[in-house]
């Protein structure tokens, strides 16, 4: 997996914030850019964001710890932080480091703009 | 299960590499009839040890060596692979590798946490040489202690 | 290049573990920039000759030793991968490995013809040891002679 | 990849035959197993056999030289062997060694079936 790329490969403005859309293996190579990122856009005090996972295929715990730097800052402002479309291989990293109970995580976009 | 492992993988400490390791040793756990999911917490387990080494015990030096060893194991008609994982690391006192306590929700910390969850046998050990770690780790195919049961 | 290659898989002759190979060398060209068809031309290619040595070299036997060294390579700037597969099966004469004229269309003797067309350098050797082949081949990031100009 | 399975993973009556899909990669260990299941069909001797590949990941020539071999008993008995679906990955082993003009290939299995 080339580390030069964009990982955010879409984003979408919905009606309090934004949907984006996530692509490939999030692992040590690949979250230091995640990161960087997700903090733009956090920086600009969005009510809600949505991460669509969808199109990954692999997390590691660097990938987690991206995950969940971000979820704090939305917390620390009173903001929602919403994962959504993880394949089961992905919602695994979630389930064993307990963070599926802290993270809201929904079905699809949809469903993830309504929670 | 002869000294000799089935696979052996000797490799430096590039983190662009582990990815090409992960996606051996699910494939592999695959051929050896693994569940898929079962093959795919492994791989991330293999991958967080490899994380490990590269970045506590060679603090992101990328042309240290990592050896990985595989073989298929069957003790008491029990399938299962083995996988060994040894380093050439400065030996760190064994009592320093240790998950974190989870309800502090916090980025980090997750990775000895996940190996052991999702292996059914984990151990760090000195290598006898005097240097390097060496992590001992398998997982039964029939596991009892399966991660679906956490 | 230094002598000691990037990463080196030391396994034994066992169909089942060709897969992991396989699915190793496309991930590490992939981490390498290659593209996503070049790189599973390149993992195709990989499985071929290793194929051989089991079916030709070792007869079917499955506790043979087979090496795979791999290595980026940059000569003149030219960024590729250096890939050497080592058995100690009995050496043949070099002249009897190669691929048949295509036109005739019946089932087998296809592999050397992929190695060939999708590696950009092949070459089979006899080991210095006395026993055993050496294949050693390139394929380039830039590569001129691509796959898709075929 | 276990090798204890069938290849063969689903397979439909057409008017003038039958159309088979194949699913996972077929190399060395498995090619065998899909060249019994292909054979067994082959004998109900078919119009039309048409080979499903859209859930082929993987092709090495051992799997190729099973496909020539199914063509062969086809061609000899005057009755056609289509293939369909072929994924890029895969197709390249049918254009490198020059196959894609000795099979009729098609894009999907509608097609495939008025070839
Ligand atoms: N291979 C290793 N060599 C030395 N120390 C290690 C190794 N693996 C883990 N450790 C120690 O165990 C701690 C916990 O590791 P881990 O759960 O993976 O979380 P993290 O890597 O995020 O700190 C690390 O902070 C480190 O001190
Ligand atoms: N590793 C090897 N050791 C010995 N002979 C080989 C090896 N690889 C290929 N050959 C010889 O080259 C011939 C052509 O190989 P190939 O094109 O792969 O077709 P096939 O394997 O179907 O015969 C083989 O029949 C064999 O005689």
């Amino acid at each position: 997996m080339a580390d030069q790329d964009t990982i955010i490969s879409d984003h979408q403005t919905i009606e309090d914030g934004v949907v984006v859309k996530v692509e490939g293996e999030i692992d040590l190579i690949r979250s230091p850019q995640l990161r960087k990122e997700l903090i733009e856009l956090l920086n600009a005090d969005l009510d809600r964001m949505v991460i669509d996972l969808s199109h990954v295929t692999f997390m590691d715990s660097s990938g987690v710890a991206t995950l969940v730097e971000a979820l704090q800052i939305q917390r620390r402002n009173n903001k929602k932080l919403i994962l959504c479309g993880l394949q089961q291989k992905v919602k695994s990293i979630f389930e064993i480091s307990r963070l599926d109970m802290v993270f809201i995580i929904t079905e699809d976009t949809a469903s993830a703009a309504q929670a | 299960m002869s000294d000799r492992p089935d696979i052996e993988i000797r490799m430096v400490s590039q983190p662009r590499y582990v990815c090409a390791v992960r996606r051996a040793i699910e494939a592999l756990a695959d051929s050896q009839g693994m569940s898929k999911q079962d093959a795919a917490d492994l791989a991330l387990a293999i991958s967080e040890a490899m994380t490990n080494v590269i970045k506590h015990g060679y603090d992101g030096q990328i042309d240290r060596p990592i050896n990985i060893q595989v073989s298929p194991i069957n003790p008491n008609g029990r399938k299962g692979l083995k996988i060994v994982i040894e380093d050439e690391c400065e030996q760190v006192d064994l009592s320093q590798i240790q998950s974190r306590p989870l309800d502090e929700v916090r980025p980090g910390g997750l990775g000895i946490h996940l190996i052991e969850r999702i292996m059914d046998q984990v151990q760090y050990a000195h290598r006898q040489s005097g240097q390097g770690m060496r992590l001992t780790m398998c997982k039964f195919i029939d596991a009892q202690k399966t991660v679906s049961e956490r």
